[in-house]
């Protein structure tokens, strides 16, 4: 089958991540939707790159791979760091400075 | 001789600003030195008059240019003079009169802790005056006509601790400032007509002008007039201005500087002359202005009020002498410097009673003071019969003079102008009479009331200058009259023409002298026979409404100064709500709009995402729809 | 990338990397000296972490700090050789296989990086103004003693009572520096990516990092790093999106494509090129991120809480440097990728220039803290620079280079006034603690007025040079309303301006008012920099504009 | 140009000259309060000798601008660091460097109540005072030479922030509610001035920007230098498409009407000089404000003369409503300065229609009016500071009778209103009078509209003198009244005099303003309006004796 779909179910992908981003509270589900969201772009990237037949797009999904992972361990920090200081996960939580 | 010109100005104002500026080791010479200025001013005009008489008619006008004051391309003011014969009769009354008053007032004002000022204020005031009547364009005639204005403001309101003094001083320069705006206004028209305000250029082509904008000059000149010679309907003024020192009220409110309208219409008389119905307006005017003032000067109990009264009406007299055109401006003028005479000794005469008095103005309180000041009562006296035209008085020629051009002016207008002229002087002889039966007749009403005054004659200093007077008022007409002297004297500058009266001099005359007997019969059956009683009857509603100056002050009060105090007070409330709110409202609007906006900023992150993420879908969507359109 | 570059075209023969072995590749070639910067930085960095790891507690902070000045130092003398010797203008070109652009724009905006990452070094570095540490008498700096302890336990006692600090923020911040040089340099879509998380990622971490306020501190690196993230997806699914469209990543090779120059190479480039919606959706979708970094609404909403929660030194040098390496890199997208596209993306950056310069004055004039004024100041500045890059013309490139270089000290310089003023509870940011202040200490609040005049604007000050470039170069443009918006937006903004003056010089002092604490040299110096520069791009800014208008051109 | 760039820098200098005194005076340390004074006063009336140097080398048959400097500033923006008088610069610049040791003088003890009563080494309000003044008047006088459009702008706005300082830094302690109030009322007064004049500033920015593109487009290369400009529109290499002119106009004349001020963008005026002191109100006033009316003559009609004939009847409009409202205003105050303020409202009304009515007249005497408005509101409103200072009350009710015991005050204070209702023989008149003319003879119904002004003039002058100074003395604050001290002596006086004399003698001012104004009229190329009849000039000399004078053509 083309490698078209794989751009749909790449949008698909990217578009469920979005929601989850907005819907769910939990710091640590949001930061996991955001690397749906990534991992989408990733799909995206070697779909692609299929498409075009050059190797661009996986070299690229391998870098941002690296990088989610970058992102994951600084994430993760500054998540933990705030669940500890406040014994909950929740980014609704996180809502002292406003206006 | 041209360049002494300048000296007639330069005296008083010199003596004005030494006394002004002097200091207080000037008070105790300060006077003389005002009286000093003056006379050498008097001088200075006397030589002239002497040079002038020696020269043939068409050389006797002189010019002198002192400097160029402001050059804008064509706006050409210059300082120069020009001292014709008319110029020279003012500057002979001016100088004259005001020399005799000064002398006067160092006898009137001698307790008094500003005098030095006071002398000083005369002396700017007969600058101003001088430079008034010399100037040789109207943009000079207009500073000297500001500046009487300012002296007279300055002068009426000399006992300023005295809020009515105050008062009067402000209205008198504001409604001469509503005349002086015509002046300025007349002056506009002529540079934009002529290109130029000066007298001889302007006067020589008046009538390639056309009517039109003649009779807009001479209207607006007029209006300059009707605010300087306190005519209806800027006359309200003048009443209050005897708030001033008797001597002021003389010099300026009654011998010189409320003449100026005449002058000013008597100098422009070629643009009147092109512009009847500027001359209708100005005949009306002196027509109706003549009845008012008499009218106001029959109810004054107040004895320098009914002077005022007097004034108003005698210049009404002149004004429509100078409307009737060539064939009155003489007379005008002649009728002016008599007037100037009778009307100034009259005002010092009661500011001697005054002083004999302690300062009572209300003549119901004065009464057969004859025997206590004779020689008050005689120069009064004389100046009495000269203003009701006695005969072979001056005040019989000039007016008798100016009665016989009103019915020369023929048709309907002529009798009517003439009937006008002499029901006033019937009046005039009323009310003359009155003040003088009130005065220094019947019994004693001064006698017997709290601190009662001591009558008594007034020093050599104040009386040496009325006796003068009541010479000029008694001989000076028959002297102007003689072989029509004083018309010949002006005819090169007002020129002349003899009116065709339908009546003969005699029958005027005649009827004249019935209109004052008329007049003195009414008063003497009315203050002469039985007594006056010492508070004022009720009297009857024109009488009430003449007491207050026939309602001129509540008709300016309704018509002007109240919906004026509205539109101040609401424009201030405008100011501060309506233009200024207009600027807060738009700050205050963003500071609501702010307030709303930074809601969105509510602190959880989700929401954050939302914006962001619909922030992209736009971006996106307008994105394509640019492609798309 | 174009190191692996395309085997045969042919759609046919699968490419993979296991077919790779048969060819042989040729050695990527890499201009060292043309990345020399970049490579300081990153190599003192990670220096830095090794120092960090072995030096006792007590050398680290010294010791990091000699580093970082000197590797910003020895970098920025890299930049100016670089210049020097012409590669801003004649010998400008892509280096790193085509990775990055070293030419004008680069280094004039690397150059500025560098500077504000030396002056604000140099604010990191300030300990006068905590009070030493009860036991160990150590001075302290604003560094959060034990990031890893929760706020107000015991740990945190513990390590506020031995004088401890967290001396790893000046890697962090060479970290970010780093990334930020290569940020405007990126010459292709994965370079961008990377750069833009490798700047991104320490100041998260950089923000959570406050000693006082530690609440506040880690909420906003919450925020910041989950938007963040966020953003940076979306960017990297435009990048995707643009890949698949163009079958390059390479910014000269999508222009070229979009040019249609080279459209009919491949049949598959024919069909993908077939609709522009994968172009314009993935244009957008790279411009939004960009935009997120620059703090444009509607995606500025991190801006006021991240600035208010983080610890004023890294706030602002977040203002400062963020802003010029994110407008380094969306002028080269806008200028040297979509070029072609500018009719369509024109428009909607009008859009967003109007709305973000509006929004940001607006929305200030209600503020009550002093960081979230400036943040929201920075946001409607955003706007102005906004208008600067519509311009699309090589005035409007030099334009927003300059206003970019003033802008940054003044802010700079602004934040690190901001960390002066203090009460018992650390930094005293509410404005009405501020009231009075001209009376206390009329240098400090004359030098904060200085900047605040330069921020709204007035001449004589670099603001107003800067502004003035940037609308001038927009009306020239073409975009006449655009300057007129921005002119109304900069009259509201000057009335926040003004309102923070009056309450400094004509309000009276309150009695439980701050002090104003003595800084040290470091502080100093970096605020007076922040004032010479205010000043001489104010009234003699000639040379920095003849500078920048060099620096204006993009090498493709 | 290159050849005056030889010359000696006269303009610079005389604007540089108390900016280093700014510098000098704010200095000085804490302890030496009264040296700040002095040093302040010293350069002030150096720099007024300065000034009259620059009238004197001023020739006014020379070129257009003379003095001319010329050095590249910022060649990005087309900017030139461009000086150079005409002839109404140079008694512009001649009447800020006049006025500023009066208005010093003046100040003298203004900023003592903000001394601190233990000597502070940080807060020194005396050196500020007097160096902010100092530091507006530098501005002042640079933005009065300056030939090119930018420079002029960034001083023009520049002003604004030494002023700001000193409206809302320093006023009187004659606030009817307090001296709580009077802070509050105080800020928000600078607050006000601040926000209008840089709104205002901030359009005109666009505008200049505007320009920029219009020349760089039209040039090759955009400039801002008038010299260039103007050459370049008389050899047709320099066209504004109607509209842009229009729009530009627009924005310059705004930021022009603000600064005015021009009703309805007036309201900052009375709030300002109402709660700043009397001699900085004078600085707004007499000094700030004729930078507005100034550009106006020479920016508005210099760059766009097609936009400003075409808004001329509307300008015209706002100046009569800003005469007669200002004057009807000035009749409704009950604070003393207000009232001055709005009675210069009134007159800054009188100006602009006088640069608006295009004629020699109306722009001579719009020039001379800007002078001797300076002069008379100086005089006036500095004796009413005196007042003020001595009865510590702005309220015209809390007085009456001042004649009485301070006659010294009351006279010159009368002299001043006098002088501001245009009083023939004090300067106002000629330039009030020239307006009036000029005005007349292009807008007659404008002018006579423009004359009812004089007459309220009279009413609100003479109200408040009536109120204040006549009357019998009431109050014991009045009795215990002193008359004007030495200083304050030699700071009336003067101004009095000078007056006077400009009144009667005023010819230096317009041979140097005429020729200026002609240069101004080509660039409009208007032409007086000629007289419907005009009759040669018979001068004095070949007058003859008035025979014929009655005009008998019968």
């Amino acid at each position: 089958m083309s490698p078209v779909n794989y751009v749909y179910l790449a949008a698909v992908l990217f578009t469920i991540g979005a929601a989850g981003v907005l819907i769910r509270r939990n710091a640590i589900v949001v930061f996991m939707c955001v690397e749906l969201m990534l991992n989408a772009a990733n799909l995206t990237l070697v779909a692609f790159s299929r498409i075009h037949g050059n190797l661009d797009g996986q070299i690229m999904a391998f870098f941002v791979m690296v990088v989610a992972a970058a992102e994951v361990v600084v994430g993760l920090a500054i998540i933990v760091m705030m669940y500890r200081s406040r014994h909950s996960a929740s980014v609704d939580d996180a809502s002292l400075m406003k206006l | 001789m041209e360049s002494l010109i300048g000296l007639l100005v330069g005296f008083p104002l010199l003596g004005a600003a030494v006394l002004l500026c002097g200091g207080a080791k000037l008070d105790r010479s300060g006077h003389w030195l005002g009286v000093l200025f003056s006379g050498a001013s008097f001088v200075t005009g006397v030589v002239l008059f002497a040079g002038m008489l020696g020269r043939p008619t068409d050389e006797r006008a002189l010019h002198q240019h002192l400097f160029s004051w402001v050059p804008v391309e064509s706006f050409q003011a210059d300082v120069a003079f020009q001292l014709d014969q008319l110029a020279m009769t003012f500057v002979l009354l001016i100088t004259g009169v005001g020399t005799l008053i000064h002398i006067y007032s160092v006898g009137y004002m001698e307790h008094d802790v500003g005098r030095r000022r006071f002398f000083g204020y005369l002396n700017l005031f007969l600058a101003a005056m001088l430079l008034l009547v010399l100037a040789d364009n109207y943009l000079l005639l207009y500073v000297g006509w500001e500046g009487v204005g300012l002296a007279s403001y300055l002068l009426i309101g000399f006992w300023q601790f005295k809020p009515s003094a105050a008062v009067a001083a402000k209205k008198a320069f504001l409604v001469n400032r509503v005349g002086d705006a015509g002046l300025a206004i007349a002056i506009f028209l002529m540079f934009t007509t002529f290109g130029t305000f000066t007298f001889a250029p302007v006067l020589e082509n008046a009538t390639d002008a056309g009517e039109g904008m003649l009779t807009a000059i001479g209207l607006m000149l007029l209006l300059a007039a009707c605010g300087k010679s306190a005519q209806v309907p800027l006359q309200s003024w003048l009443g209050d201005a005897m708030e001033g020192p008797t001597p002021v009220s003389a010099l300026i409110h009654a011998a010189t500087m409320v003449t100026a309208g005449v002058y000013l219409i008597t100098r422009s008389g070629a643009i009147f002359n092109g512009a009847p119905d500027a001359q209708t307006a100005v005949v009306v005017v002196g027509a109706v202005t003549l009845i008012f003032g008499a009218i106001v000067g029959c109810a004054k109990d107040d004895i320098k009020k009914a002077l005022a009264g007097s004034t108003m009406s005698q210049i009404g007299y002149m004004v429509l002498a100078a409307g009737l055109g060539p064939i009155g401006y003489a007379f005008a003028i002649m009728h002016l410097v008599t007037h100037g005479f009778f009307k100034a000794g009259l005002f010092l005469g009661a500011g001697s009673v005054m002083h004999g008095m302690n300062d009572e103005v209300d003549m119901r309180k004065y009464g057969g003071l004859r025997k206590y000041m004779p020689v008050t009562f005689v120069t009064f006296g004389l100046g009495y019969l000269a203003i009701i035209g006695f005969p072979g008085l001056s005040g019989f020629f000039s007016k008798d003079q100016i009665i016989e051009a009103a019915f020369a002016k023929g048709g309907t207008q002529g009798l009517i102008l003439g009937a006008v002229t002499l029901i006033g002087a019937a009046i005039t002889a009323y009310y003359m009479t009155r003040v003088m039966l009130m005065t220094f007749f019947g019994e004693e009403r001064w006698r017997g009331q709290e601190n009662e005054p001591h009558p008594h004659e007034s020093p050599k200093v104040m009386t040496v200058p009325m006796i003068v007077l009541a010479f000029g008022s008694v001989f000076a007409g028959g002297l102007f009259k003689a072989g029509e002297s004083f018309v010949h004297w002006l005819e090169p500058v007002t020129q002349f023409e003899h009116g065709h009266s339908p009546f003969s001099a005699a029958v005027v005359t005649g009827m004249t002298v019935v209109a004052l007997l008329i007049g003195v019969a009414g008063a003497w059956l009315q203050y002469g026979r039985r007594p006056v009683p010492s508070v004022a009857p009720r009297g009857s509603l024109l009488t009430r409404a003449a007491r207050r100056d026939l309602l001129q002050d509540d008709f300016n009060h309704v018509a002007l100064v109240k919906p004026g105090e509205y539109l101040t007070r609401g424009l201030v409330y405008a100011d501060n709500k309506v233009v200024d709110g207009a600027v807060n409202g738009t700050a205050a609007a963003f500071g609501g709009l702010s307030g709303r906006t930074r809601r969105v900023q509510n602190g959880f992150v989700r929401s954050y995402a939302v914006s962001m993420f619909g922030g992209a879908a736009v971006l996106v969507a307008a994105t394509l729809l640019m492609r798309a359109v | 990338m174009s190191a692996v570059a395309t085997v045969s075209g042919a759609a046919s023969s699968v490419p993979s990397l296991w077919t790779l072995g048969a060819e042989q590749l040729q050695a990527p070639k890499i201009e060292y000296a043309q990345l020399s910067p970049t490579l300081i930085v990153l190599g003192a960095a990670v220096v830095g972490i090794v120092l960090e790891a072995f030096l006792p507690r007590k050398f680290r902070y010294g010791a990091q700090l000699i580093l970082a000045a000197l590797g910003l130092a020895s970098a920025f003398a890299a930049v100016l050789g670089l210049a020097i010797s012409g590669h801003a203008t004649t010998k400008a070109a892509i280096a790193g296989m085509g990775a990055i652009a070293v030419d004008g724009p680069t280094l004039f905006l690397q150059g500025t990086i560098l500077l504000v990452g030396l002056v604000s070094v140099f604010v990191f570095a300030e300990r006068r103004l905590e009070p030493r540490s009860h036991k160990s008498g150590a001075h302290v700096d604003s560094w959060a003693a034990q990031p890893a302890s929760v706020p107000g336990g015991e740990g945190e006692r513990e390590a506020t009572k031995a004088g401890w600090t967290t001396t790893e923020v000046y890697p962090l911040l060479l970290f970010a520096v780093g990334g930020m040089l290569i940020f405007p340099a990126a010459n292709d879509l994965l370079t961008l990516f990377i750069a833009l998380e490798v700047f991104s990622l320490p100041l998260y971490l950089l923000c959570a990092l406050a000693r006082r306020r530690r609440l506040l501190s880690q909420e906003a690196a919450v925020k910041y790093f989950l938007l963040g993230a966020f953003s940076s997806a979306f960017l990297l699914f435009g990048a995707a999106l643009l890949y698949g469209y163009a079958g390059t990543v390479d910014y000269s090779g999508i222009a070229r494509v979009i040019g249609n120059a080279d459209r009919t190479t491949s049949a598959v480039l024919a069909e993908t090129t077939g609709n522009d919606a994968l172009l314009l959706i993935g244009g957008a979708l790279v411009v939004m991120g960009l935009l997120f970094k620059v703090g444009a609404v509607p995606f500025h909403m991190w801006t006021p809480d991240v600035y208010q929660g983080a610890p004023t030194p890294v706030t602002g040098f977040m203002a400062a440097a963020t802003k010029v390496a994110a407008f380094g890199a969306l002028l080269r997208l806008l200028y040297v990728v979509l070029p072609g596209l500018r009719w369509d993306w024109r428009p909607v950056m009008w859009g967003v220039a109007i709305l973000t310069m509006l929004a940001g004055a607006v929305v200030a004039i209600t503020q009550t803290d002093i960081k979230r004024l400036l943040a929201y100041s920075s946001i409607a500045h955003a706007g102005f620079l906004l208008a600067g890059v519509i311009a699309t013309s090589r005035d409007g490139v030099s334009s927003v280079l300059f206003y970019l270089g003033a802008y940054s000290f003044v802010t700079l310089g602004a934040f690190a006034v901001v960390t002066l003023v203090r009460d018992a509870g650390g930094e005293a940011t509410h404005l009405s603690k501020w009231a009075g202040l001209g009376r206390r200490s009329p240098l400090l609040a004359g030098v904060f007025a200085v900047f605040l005049l330069a921020f709204a604007g007035i001449p004589l000050t670099s603001g107003f040079s800067g502004k003035f470039a940037v609308f001038k170069a927009a009306a020239e443009g073409g975009a006449g309303a655009l300057v007129v918006v921005g002119v109304i937006a900069s009259a509201i903004a000057a009335f926040f301006y003004i309102r923070v003056i009056v309450l400094m010089f004509l309000s009276e002092p309150k009695a439980d008012g701050p002090t104003v604490a003595v800084p040290s040299v470091w502080t100093t110096s970096a605020i007076t920099a922040g004032v010479l520069v205010t000043i001489v791009l104010g009234v003699a800014p000639q040379y920095f504009l003849d500078l920048a208008s060099q620096a204006g051109v993009f090498v493709r | 140009m290159s050849v005056a760039n030889a010359g000696f820098p006269l303009l610079t200098v005389t604007a540089a000259l108390p900016a280093a005194g700014a510098i000098a005076t704010a200095a000085l340390p804490a302890a030496k309060r009264g040296a700040a004074k002095w040093v302040a006063l010293v350069v002030s009336v150096a720099t007024l000798v300065l000034s009259l140097v620059v009238l004197a080398r001023f020739d006014p048959g020379g070129p257009r601008y003379q003095l001319t400097e010329s050095h590249a500033w910022i060649a990005d923006f087309g900017v030139r660091y461009e000086l150079g008088v005409d002839g109404i610069g140079a008694v512009l610049i001649a009447l800020t460097a006049l006025l500023l040791p009066f208005i010093i003088a003046a100040a003298w003890h203004d900023a003592d109540e903000l001394e601190p009563a233990r000597p502070n080494r940080r807060w020194r309000p005396t050196q500020g005072f007097f160096a902010l003044m100092l530091a507006t008047e530098a501005m002042v006088i640079i933005s009065f030479a300056a030939t090119d459009v930018f420079l002029f702008y960034v001083f023009f706005e520049a002003m604004l922030i030494p002023m700001y300082f000193l409206i809302g830094g320093f006023g009187d302690r004659a606030h009817a509610a307090g001296e709580e109030e009077a802070a509050k009322q105080r800020s928000y007064a600078a607050v006000k001035f601040l926000l209008y004049n840089l709104v205002g500033g901030l359009i005109m920015l666009a505008a200049v920007i505007g320009l920029f593109v219009v020349t760089s487009d039209q040039l090759g290369e955009g400039t801002f230098s008038l010299q260039k400009i103007t050459e370049a529109r008389a050899d047709g290499g320099f066209q504004l498409d109607t509209n842009i002119e229009r729009l530009l106009f627009l924005g310059f004349f705004f930021a022009f009407a603000v600064k005015a001020p021009l009703w309805p963008l007036h309201t900052w005026l009375p709030n300002a000089m109402g709660e700043s002191t009397a001699p900085v109100a004078v600085l707004i006033t007499a000094v700030v404000d004729k930078v507005g009316t100034f550009a106006m003559l020479r920016f508005c009609l210099g760059l766009f003369p097609e936009a400003s004939k075409w808004a001329t009847p509307v300008v015209l409009v706002l100046a009569l409503v800003s005469i007669l409202y200002g004057a009807l205003l000035a009749v409704g105050q009950r604070d003393i300065k207000r009232l001055i303020a709005y009675a210069s409202i009134s007159h800054f009304g009188f100006i602009i229609l006088g640069v608006f009515a295009m004629t020699s007249q109306g722009q001579s005497g719009a020039t001379l009016y800007m002078v001797f408005h300076g002069v008379s509101t100086a005089a006036l409103m500095l004796v009413a500071g005196f007042l003020i200072s001595r009865r510590g009350s702005r309220l015209i009710a809390d007085y009456g009778g001042v004649q009485k015991v301070a006659p010294v005050l009351a006279g010159t204070f009368l002299v001043g209103g006098l002088a501001t209702l245009s009083l023939p023989g004090l300067a106002p008149f000629i330039s009030e009078f020239l307006v009036l003319v000029g005005t007349f003879s292009r807008y007659p119904v404008a002018g006579i509209v423009a004359t009812a002004g004089i007459v309220l003039a009279a009413l609100y002058v003479l109200l408040m003198y009536q109120r204040t100074m006549t009357g019998p003395v009431t109050r014991p604050e009045v009795r215990a009244m002193p008359d004007l001290r030495v200083r304050e002596m030699a700071v009336a006086v003067p101004l009095v005099a000078l007056l006077v004399f400009l009144g009667v003698f005023p010819k230096p001012l317009t041979d140097i303003v005429n020729p200026a104004v002609e240069h101004t009229m080509s660039d409009v190329q208007k032409k007086d309006p000629e007289p419907d009849h005009q009759v040669a000039e018979t001068g004095w000399f070949d007058y003859k004796p008035a025979e014929h004078a009655g005009g008998d053509h019968k």
